[in-house]
C-alpha cells in the first residue's frame, strides 16, 4: 500500500506543477477581477519562448546551465507581456473578458506555433532541466524522493503556494488586488488606480502561466510542439474555481488532478478489464465530484470578477 | 463640429486605428515569418466571397455556429457562461447517430426528426449536468463544463470504437473509430447542386427567430432573462431562479446537441472524429460578439464562418503555416471586441470630444494671439 | 473544365502538420522525394491540420486549380472522398487508411502496421530485463491499435511470460500525457516501451530522462533516430508511400492517369515499410537481430500470418 | 501636491461644469467655504450634489471651472491628490470592501500602513485609536465589513476619512440610512468636529440642515440656485428653494376602517444571514384598511420579517395567516399569487432588475398572468401602454419607459417599484423604508400613495426608521426590538419619547 501511494505521489507531484503554476497565475488575475480564459495561449507562448532560447543557444554552442535560466526568464517575460497585452484589451478598452480570453488563447497558441514552425521547422527537443536533489533531504527514504528530488521549478512552484497566500493576505499589494476584485470603486475612491493594480496582476499572472508552459517544455517533456499545451490552460482556469481563489485550495486541486491522472494510468497498466476511456475520464470526473461534495460556504470569491471598471460609468 | 459629425469622425477614426493596430500586430508575426501582410488579410476577408461555392462553404460553418451561439446566448442571458458546448455537441452527434444507424428502416420523414430529437435530448441532458450542479450544489459551471468536455470526448470515442463502430472497419479497415454511413434517407437535402449547403441552414435561421420570440416575447424568456440579469430581483419577483438556470442550461445543451445532429446528418453523414472542431468555443465568441441577440448572432456567425474559411485558405493562397490562421483569428477577435467596446462606450467618446474641443479651443486662441 | 495539364499536380490533405515526426510527415516526405526527383513535371501542394469539413472545401479549391490527384491522409475523410469521387470522376483520389475501394477513381491504401509492430515485439520480448513491457497507446483504434496488437503478438511469440502493460492516453497528439504515461511505466519497472502516433515522441522524451537506466523506446518513425534522444530508440519503422507517387509520374510519362479503383497495401515484404534497428544499442545482440531477421524472412515468404484482430486486452 | 500641514482656510470652486453623456450634471457652479464652517448642500435627487463632490475629490474631472484652496488653484488628478490636500469624503454609497476587515479597509488607502510592500496593520490600529480618542468614534478593527450594520459602516467610513488626515470633510447623505439615535449622535459629533475641521454636509432632511450647518447652498438641475446663512431661513423656506414649491408631508386622518385581520403573524422565528435568531417569537396583526408602522432601530429583524412574509427567507417556527390561510414558507411566487405586495429595502438589486427597461420591470410579477401575457406570449402593446400611463401617473422622471431602470435615480427607482406594486392592486402591502434617501418631493408623493391605498381598504405594514414618517402615517405603531414586538401603540396618542424608549428596548410598565 505504501509502495502504491509512493509510486503515485512521486509522479503526481511533478506532474501537477504546470497546472499549479498556471492556476496560481490565473488566481492572481481573478483576485484582481480579471477573468482570463486565455491562459492556454499564455502557457503556449511561455513554453515556446522558454524552449526556443536554450534551443538556439545550444546550436550556437553555449553549453552552460545559464541557457535555461535565460529560457525561464524569457518565458516569464513573454507571459507577462501577453498578460499586459490582454490588459490593454480588457482594462483599457474594457472589452468583455470571456470573449477576449478566447481571442488571447488563439493568439498565443497561434503565434507560438507559427514562430516555432517557421524558425525551428519541426518538432525538436532540448536536454532540458535536470532534477536537483536537495542535499540530505532527498536521502530520506520515500519522502526524499517524493518531495526533494525534482527540478528547481518544482520547488519554486511549491514554495509559491505559501508565498502567494502570504502575498494575498499580508502584503500591501495583495490587499489592493483583493480589493480590486471585490469593490473596484472603493479602491478608486481612496486614490489607488484600479487599472494599474489590474495590469500588475495580469503581468504576474501571465508570468506564472508562462513559467507553467516553460515547465512543460523544459522540465516535463523537454520538447516543443504546437499542440503541447493541449487544453491544460482551461483546466488551470477550472482549478481556480476548485480552489476557491485560495492558493492552498489550488494546490489541493492540482494535486488531486495529477495524482488521479497517475492513478488512472496505473489502473490501465494493471490490466483491469474496462474500456480505457473510463480510466482517462477519471481525473475529470473526480474533480467534479470532489467539488460537488466539498463545503462551499466560505465565499472568498472576487465578486467583481469579469467586470470592467469605468469610473464615470456607474451602470 | 456638431455632435453627430464628431461621433462619425470619432467612430471612423477608432475603426481605422483598430484596423491599423490589427494589421500591425498581424504584420509583426507575418513579417517575422516573411509573409505578405495585406494579401493575407485580403484572402481571409474577400477571397471566400469571390466564388459562389466557397461562399456556400461559409454558410456551412454558419449553421453550427448559429445553433451553438443561440444556445450560449440563452445560457448567458440566464447568468451562465456555458463553455461546455463542445461536449454537448459531441453528445448530440452521438444521439443522432444512434437513431440514424440503429433504425435504418424508418422512412425519411421519421428518421430525420427522430435523429434530431435524439441529438437535442442527448445535448440537453448533457447540459443538465452542469446546470444542476450549479443550481443545486453550487459547483461553478466553468469548472464542470471544462471537465465535462473532456469526459464527452472520451465517451464519444468509446462509443465509436465500441457499439457504434462500422463493422466494415473491423473487416477491411483498421478499426478506425467511426460509425457506418447513415442510410440515404437520413441525409439532409443538399439545397444547391454542386455545393454542400444543406437544409440545416433553414433550421438554424428559423430557430434564430424562434429564440428571439422565446427570449423577448414570452414570459418564459422573460423569467430566464430576469433570473440572469439580477437573481435577487427575480427571486423577489416570484421567479424560481435555480429552476430556470437548469432549464437554460438544458436549452443551451439542446442547441449544441442539435448543432451536432444537423452537422452529422447534413454534412458528414456518419459519425467521425473531428466534427466539433472547436465550434463550441467559436460559438461563445459568436454569441458574445452578436450581443447575445439572434439578430446579432446570425451576421456574427457569418463573419466567423468567413474567418474560418478564409483563414484556412491562407495556407494555400499565401503559403503561411497553418498555425497563422489561429493568430489572425485571435487578433481579429481581440481587435473587434476592443473596437466595439470603445465605439459603444459613450463615456470614452465624451472624453475624446472634450479633449478634442479643448485642443481646438487652444489652437484657435493661439491663432488669434 | 481544366485543359489537360502539362504537369502532374498533386494536392495532399493532412489531419496534422507535416513536421509531426510521424503520420503526416511520412506521407509528405514520400511525396516530396518523388516530386524533388521530378521537379520538371510534378507539382506538390499540401494543406495541414485539416478538419473533415475543411477538407471538402480545400479539395474543391484544388480541383478548381486543375489538380488531378488528391491525397486524403486520414480515415476521417472517408465521406468527403466518397462525395468528391462521385462528383469529380476525372480526378483520382488517394485515401487511407482503408482496405475498401470506395469508387472507381479512388485508390485506398492500407498499411499493415501490425508487421513492424510484430518485429518490434520480438525485440522487446528478447531484450527486456525486467520482463515488463509497456504499450503507450494513443487511442485503441485504427492504425495504432493495429501496431500495438502486432507488438503484443511479437512479444508473446518469443517471450510468453512477459508481462505486458497496456495503457492509452486518449489522444493522438498529447505529448505531455504520453510522457506521463511512459514515466508511470518506467517507475513501475517496465523497461521497454512502444507506441505509435505523434504522441510517441513525448514517451521517447520521457525515456530519455533515464540516461543511465536500461529503458528503451520503440516507435513508428525512423526520423526519431536523428534526434538527440535517438539513442534511446531501439527500433522504428517508416511508412514508404513513394510507389504511389512514382506511379503517378510514370503514368503521366505514359500519357495517362494512374490506375485507380484498387487497394495499395503497405507491408514489409512489398517495401511499404522500412524497419530498422538502432546500430549502437548494447541490448541488440546478434541473437536478437537474427530473430528479427528470421521473422522478416517468414513474413516475406508469406508464412507468417499476424492475426492482430485476435488480440484483446 | 506636498502634504500641506497648513490648514485649509478656504476652499472655493468656480464655474464648475460637468457633462455626462446626455446629462448636464453641474452647470457653472461656484461656491466657497471657510475654516471651521459647516456648509449644507441640499437639492432634489439628481440635482448634481454628488457629482460636484466627486469633482472636489478628484474622482471626476470637470469640463470647465477650477478649484481653489487658500486662493491657490489646485488640480486633483485622483482622490489621492485630494487626500494629500487634506480633503476627505464619506460617499453616498459606502466605499467599503465587504470581504475585508475594518483595518484592512482603512489600510488600503493609507500610506503609513505600508512599509516595503508589507502591511503594517499595527500602524493602522494605532491611528484608529488616535482618531477614536480624538473624536469619540469607536469601531471594531477586526470585524469584517459585511458583518457591520449600516450605521457601523458609516462610522468606519468616517474613521477612515479621518485616518487619512482629512481636515476638510465631505459627507454625502450621511444620515439617510441611520436610525434617529445614530443621526443625533452623528450630528453632535459633527458639531464638535467643526471646531477642528471644515465640513460639507449633504442631506435631504432639512431639520438636520437647520441643526447643524452655518451656511446652506441649494442645487437645482445642476445650477446653484441659492446660497445663504442657515439661521435666516426656516426649513419650509429652504424646501421651497429646493423644489420651487412648498412641500408638506401628508398625515393619516385615521378614519377607522374597522377591517378584518388580514395578516396575522404568530410566534415567528427566523434566522438572519449571520445565523442568529433575528425573529424570536414575534406576534403582530394587521387589519384591512390600516397602516401599521413598524418602528425600530434597523437590524432588529425588520428585514427578516419582510422577507419571511414574502417567502424569500425560511421561517423556522410559527405561522403567517394571510386572509386566514397559512402562507408560511410558500415560494415567493405563491405569496405573490395570494395578493401580497412588497416594496423591498434594497431597491437597486432586489426591487428592480437594473439592466431591464422600466417596462420590463413593471411586469416583473405579472409576466405570466393574463394582465401582461396571453398564452405565455407577452402583450407588448399593453405593457407599453400601461407603463406609459404609470410613468405619467407616478411622475417617473425618465426619457421614456424603455430606459434601463438601473440608470434612474433612487427616487425614481422607488417610484417604479411603487407603481408596479400599486398597479397590481395588491390585497396587502409590505413597505420597507419606502422613502430612504429620497428628497421631500418624492417622499410626499409616496406617502400620498400609501395613504390612498389605505383608504381603499388595503392593509399596510410600513417599516421605517423615521419617526416622523411613522407618526404621520400609522394607525397603529408596533415597536420591534431584537426580533420581538415590544409594544403596539395607537397612532393618535403615541409620543416620540415613548417610541424612542421602546426602540431602545426599555419597557415602562
Ligand atoms: N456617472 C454618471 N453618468 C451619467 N450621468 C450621471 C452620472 N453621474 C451623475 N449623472 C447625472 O448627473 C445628475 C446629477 O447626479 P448626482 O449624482 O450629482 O445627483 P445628486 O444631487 O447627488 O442626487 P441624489 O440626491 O440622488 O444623490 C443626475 O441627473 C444624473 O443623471
Ligand atoms: N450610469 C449612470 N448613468 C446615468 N445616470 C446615472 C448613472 N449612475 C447614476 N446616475 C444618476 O446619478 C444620480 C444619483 O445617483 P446616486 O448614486 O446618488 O443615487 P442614489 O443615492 O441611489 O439615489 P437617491 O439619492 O435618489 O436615493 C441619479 O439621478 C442617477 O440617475
Ligand atoms: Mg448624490
Ligand atoms: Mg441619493
Amino acid at each position: 500500500m505504501i509502495d502504491f501511494l509512493y509510486s503515485i505521489l512521486v509522479l503526481g507531484i511533478p506532474f501537477s506543477v504546470s497546472l499549479l503554476l498556471a492556476s496560481l497565475g490565473e488566481m492572481y488575475n481573478q483576485r484582481a477581477g480579471i477573468f482570463n480564459l486565455g491562459c492556454e495561449g499564455v502557457m503556449s507562448m511561455g513554453a515556446f519562448v522558454g524552449f526556443v532560447i536554450p534551443y538556439f543557444l545550444i546550436r550556437a554552442g553555449v553549453e552552460s546551465g545559464i541557457i535555461y535560466v535565460l529560457g525561464i526568464a524569457g518565458s516569464l517575460a513573454a507571459g507577462a507581456l501577453l498578460g499586459l497585452f490582454f490588459g490593454v484589451v480588457v482594462i483599457t478598452f474594457k472589452a468583455p473578458q470571456g470573449i477576449a480570453g478566447i481571442g488571447l488563447q488563439m493568439f498565443g497558441v497561434g503565434v507560438a506555433g507559427t514562430l516555432f514552425r517557421h524558425f525551428i521547422g519541426g518538432i525538436a527537443s532540448v536536454p532540458g532541466i535536470k532534477p536537483m536533489p536537495v542535499p540530505l533531504l532527498s536521502k530520506i527514504p520515500l519522502v526524499g524522493n517524493i518531495f526533494f528530488n525534482h527540478s528547481l521549478i518544482v520547488y519554486l512552484a511549491l514554495i509559491l503556494v505559501p508565498v502567494s497566500a502570504w502575498v494575498m493576505n499580508r502584503s500591501s499589494w495583495g490587499l489592493r488586488v483583493r480589493a480590486c476584485g471585490t469593490a473596484p470603486r472603493a479602491v478608486d475612491s481612496v486614490g489607488i488606480s484600479v487599472d494599474r493594480v489590474r495590469y500588475q496582476s495580469l503581468a504576474v499572472g501571465g508570468a506564472l502561466a508562462g513559467l507553467a508552459g516553460a515547465y512543460l517544455s523544459l522540465c516535463q517533456v523537454k520538447m516543443f510542439a504546437d499542440t503541447l499545451i493541449s487544453g491544460r490552460g482551461f483546466i488551470a482556469v477550472a482549478l481556480v474555481y476548485f480552489g476557491r481563489w485560495n492558493p492552498w485550495g489550488i494546490l489541493w486541486g492540482a494535486l488531486l488532478f495529477s495524482v488521479t491522472q497517475v492513478l488512472q494510468l496505473k489502473i490501465q497498466t494493471m490490466g483491469i478489464n474496462v474500456p480505457y476511456e473510463f480510466a482517462v475520464m477519471l481525473p475529470y470526473v473526480l474533480v467534479i465530484i470532489v467539488l460537488t461534495f466539498s463545503n462551499k460556504n466560505f465565499q472568498l470569491g472576487p465578486s467583481s470578477l469579469g467586470k470592467a471598471f469605468d469610473r464615470e460609468n456607474r451602470l | 463640429m456638431t455632435k453627430q459629425q464628431f461621433s462619425l469622425v470619432y467612430k471612423t477614426t477608432v475603426l481605422l486605428i483598430a484596423i491599423a493596430a490589427a494589421a500591425l500586430l498581424g504584420a509583426m508575426v507575418l513579417w517575422a515569418i516573411g509573409a505578405p501582410v495585406l494579401k493575407t488579410f485580403l484572402v481571409i476577408f474577400l477571397e471566400p466571397l469571390k466564388s459562389f461555392y466557397i461562399t456556400t462553404e461559409v454558410l456551412i460553418r454558419l449553421i453550427p455556429l448559429v445553433l451553438i451561439a443561440l444556445g450560449i446566448a440563452v445560457a448567458f442571458r440566464s447568468g451562465i457562461l456555458n463553455i461546455g458546448a463542445e461536449g454537448q455537441m459531441l453528445m448530440g452527434i452521438l444521439g443522432a447517430t444512434i437513431v440514424a444507424t440503429q433504425m435504418p428502416g424508418l422512412p425519411r420523414f421519421a428518421i430525420i426528426p427522430l435523429s434530431m430529437i435524439a441529438g437535442v435530448i442527448f445535448g440537453g441532458a448533457y447540459g443538465f449536468i452542469p446546470g444542476f450542479l450549479k443550481a443545486k450544489l453550487g459547483v461553478s459551471e466553468l469548472l464542470s463544463t471544462v471537465m465535462l468536455n473532456y469526459i464527452a470526448a472520451q465517451t464519444y470515442i468509446l462509443c465509436l470504437r465500441g457499439p457504434l463502430i462500422d463493422p466494415a472497419e473491423l473487416v477491411t479497415g483498421s478499426g478506425t473509430p467511426q460509425s457506418i454511413r447513415f442510410p440515404r434517407q437520413a441525409w439532409l437535402t443538399r439545397m444547391v447542386p454542386g455545393t454542400r449547403l444543406h437544409t440545416g441552414i433553414i433550421i438554424a435561421l428559423v430557430l434564430a427567430v424562434v429564440i428571439y420570440f422565446f427570449l423577448w416575447r414570452t414570459s418564459w424568456g422573460y423569467k430566464m432573462r430576469a433570473a440572469g440579469a439580477e437573481a435577487k430581483a427575480a427571486r423577489y419577483g416570484g421567479i424560481n431562479v435555480s429552476a430556470w438556470l437548469i432549464i437554460a442550461m438544458v436549452i443551451s445543451g439542446a442547441f449544441a446537441g442539435l448543432a451536432g445532429a444537423v452537422e452529422v446528418l447534413g454534412l458528414h453523414r456518419r459519425a467521425i472524429e473531428g466534427i466539433s472542431m472547436g465550434y463550441g468555443f467559436t460559438g461563445i465568441v459568436v454569441a458574445l460578439f452578436g450581443g447575445l441577440h439572434p439578430a446579432g448572432i446570425v451576421p456574427s456567425a457569418f463573419l466567423f464562418g468567413l474567418i474560418l474559411v478564409g483563414g484556412d485558405m491562407t495556407q494555400r493562397m499565401v503559403g503561411v503555416p497553418v498555425n497563422m490562421v489561429q493568430v489572425l483569428q485571435g487578433i481579429i477577435i481581440l481587435t473587434i471586441v476592443s473596437v466595439k467596446m470603445v465605439i459603444n462606450n459613450p463615456y470614452i467618446m465624451e472624453r475624446a470630444e472634450r479633449r478634442f474641443n479643448k485642443s481646438e479651443h487652444k489652437k484657435s486662441e493661439e491663432a488669434q494671439a | 473544365q481544366e485543359e489537360s495539364s502539362d504537369q502532374v499536380k498533386v494536392a495532399m490533405i493532412f489531419p496534422s502538420t507535416v513536421d509531426d515526426k510521424g503520420w503526416s510527415q511520412a506521407m509528405y516526405e514520400s511525396g516530396k522525394r518523388v516530386a524533388d526527383a521530378n521537379t520538371d513535371i510534378m507539382v506538390l501542394e499540401k494543406s495541414e491540420n485539416m478538419q473533415p469539413v475543411d477538407a471538402g472545401s480545400a479539395a474543391r479549391q484544388y480541383i478548381a486549380q486543375g489538380f488531378q490527384y488528391l491525397v486524403f491522409h486520414g480515415t476521417q475523410y472517408n465521406n468527403t472522398v466518397v462525395e468528391l469521387a462521385e462528383e469529380f470522376p476525372q480526378v483520382v483520389f488517394v485515401f487511407g487508411t482503408s482496405a475498401e475501394v470506395l469508387a472507381e477513381n479512388v485508390i485506398s491504401y492500407q498499411p499493415a502496421t501490425e508487421q513492424p509492430g510484430y518485429l518490434s515485439g520480438i525485440i522487446a520480448g528478447l531484450t527486456t530485463q525486467t520482463n515488463k513491457i509497456g504499450i503507450v497507446g494513443p487511442v485503441d483504434g485504427g492504425d495504432a491499435a493495429q501496431y500495438n496488437r502486432g507488438f503484443w503478438l511479437g512479444i508473446k511469440s518469443v517471450n510468453p511470460t512477459a508481462e505486458i502493460g497496456v495503457a492509452h492516453t486518449g489522444s493522438y497528439g498529447d505529448y505531455v500525457k504520453a510522457g506521463e504515461l511512459a514515466q508511470t511505466f518506467i517507475n513501475d519497472g517496465y523497461d521497454i516501451l512502444a507506441g505509435s502516433a505523434q504522441q510517441g515522441l513525448g514517451a521517447l522524451q520521457a525515456v530519455a530522462q533515464f540516461p543511465d537506466k536500461d529503458v528503451y523506446w520503440m516507435g513508428t518513425s525512423e526520423m526519431q533516430f536523428d534526434m538527440p534522444e535517438g539513442y534511446k530508440l531501439m527500433a522504428a519503422c517508416s511508412y514508404w508511400y513513394d510507389p504511389i507517387f512514382q506511379q503517378m509520374v510514370d503514368s503521366f510519362k505514359a500519357g495517362e492517369m494512374m490506375e485507380a479503383g484498387e487497394v495499395f497495401w503497405l507491408t514489409i515484404p512489398n517495401g511499404g515499410f522500412t524497419f530498422s534497428m538502432s546500430e549502437s544499442n548494447p541490448l541488440l545482440t546478434a541473437e536478437v537481430r537474427d530473430a528479427v531477421e528470421a521473422a522478416r524472412v517468414e513474413l516475406e515468404a508469406g508464412n507468417l500470418d499476424i492475426d492482430w484482430q485476435s488480440v484483446s486486452y | 501636491m506636498e502634504r500641506s500641514e497648513g490648514r485649509i482656510h478656504s476652499l472655493r470652486v468656480e464655474g464648475i461644469t460637468k457633462r455626462f453623456p446626455g446629462v448636464l450634471a453641474c452647470d457653472d457652479i461656484s461656491m466657497a467655504i471657510g475654516e471651521h464652517e459647516i456648509l449644507a448642500l441640499v437639492g432634489e435627487n439628481g440635482a448634481g450634489k454628488t457629482t460636484l463632490m466627486n469633482i472636489l475629490m478628484g474622482l471626476y474631472q470637470p469640463d470647465e471651472g477650477s478649484i481653489l484652496i487658500n486662493n491657490e488653484p489646485v488640480h486633483f488628478k485622483s482622490p489621492r491628490d485630494a487626500f494629500e490636500a487634506g480633503i476627505g469624503m464619506v460617499h453616498q454609497r459606502y466605499m467599503l470592501i465587504p470581504n475585508l476587515t475594518v483595518v484592512e479597509n482603512i489600510a488600503l488607502g493609507m500610506k503609513e500602513a505600508h512599509k516595503k510592500g508589507v502591511m503594517k496593520l499595527g500602524e493602522v490600529r494605532r491611528k484608529m485609536q488616535e482618531v477614536s480618542d480624538n473624536y469619540g468614534l469607536h469601531v471594531d478593527p477586526e470585524a469584517y465589513v459585511w458583518q457591520l450594520s449600516v450605521g457601523e459602516q458609516q462610522r468606519v467610513e468616517l474613521v477612515k476619512t479621518l485616518c487619512y488626515g482629512a481636515r476638510f470633510l465631505i459627507l454625502d447623505e450621511p444620515t439617510s440610512a441611520l436610525t434617529p439615535q445614530e443621526t443625533d449622535e452623528l450630528l453632535v459629533l459633527l458639531k464638535n468636529m467643526s471646531k477642528q475641521l471644515s465640513i460639507i454636509f449633504i442631506s435631504h432632511k432639512l431639520q438636520e440642515v437647520k441643526t447643524l450647518s452655518h451656511k446652506v447652498s441649494v442645487l437645482r438641475h445642476g445650477r446653484m440656485t441659492f446660497s445663504g446663512d442657515t439661521e435666516k431661513y426656516t426649513p419650509a423656506e429652504l424646501a421651497s428653494f429646493m423644489t420651487g414649491t412648498k412641500v408638506e408631508l401628508p398625515v393619516n386622518e385615521r378614519i377607522d376602517m374597522k377591517g378584518e385581520a388580514v395578516l396575522e403573524l404568530k410566534n415567528l422565528k427566523a434566522r438572519s444571514d449571520r445565523g442568529f435568531f433575528a425573529l424570536d417569537d414575534l406576534n403582530l396583526t394587521v387589519r384591512a384598511g390600516e397602516i401599521v408602522g413598524l418602528a425600530g432601530v434597523s437590524g432588529n429583524g425588520q428585514k427578516e420579517l419582510a422577507e419571511v412574509i414574502n417567502g424569500i427567507r425560511r421561517l423556522e417556527g410559527g405561522e403567517i395567516r394571510f386572509f386566514g390561510e397559512n402562507i408560511a414558507n410558500l415560494t415567493p411566487g405563491k405569496v405573490i399569487e395570494k395578493g401580497m405586495g412588497y416594496i423591498p429595502e434594497d431597491r437597486n438589486t432586489e426591487g428592480i432588475v437594473p439592466s431591464f427597461s422600466i417596462r420590463e420591470n413593471i411586469i416583473l410579477k405579472d409576466n405570466t398572468t393574463g394582465k401582461y401575457s396571453k398564452k405565455r406570449f407577452l402583450k407588448l402593446g399593453t405593457i407599453a401602454e400601461v407603463s406609459d400611463r404609470l410613468k405619467e401617473q407616478f411622475d417617473i422622471r425618465c426619457p421614456n419607459t424603455t430606459t434601463a431602470a438601473g440608470s434612474l435615480s433612487g427616487g425614481n427607482i422607488q417610484k417604479v417599484i411603487l407603481a408596479r406594486e400599486i398597479d397590481r392592486s395588491p390585497r396587502f402591502l409590505v413597505a420597507v423604508y419606502p422613502t430612504r434617501g429620497l428628497d421631500m418631493g418624492a417622499a410626499e408623493f409616496i406617502h400620498q400613495q400609501l395613504l390612498e391605498l389605505r383608504n381603499k381598504g388595503i392593509g399596510i405594514l410600513l417599516v421605517s426608521e423615521e419617526l416622523e414618517e411613522i407618526m404621520n402615517l400609522s394607525d397603529r405603531i408596533g415597536i420591534i426590538y431584537k426580533g420581538k414586538i415590544m409594544d403596539v401603540l395607537d397612532g393618535n396618542t403615541a409620543e416620540i419619547k415613548t417610541l424612542g424608549l421602546l426602540m431602545a428596548g426599555v419597557k415602562n410598565d
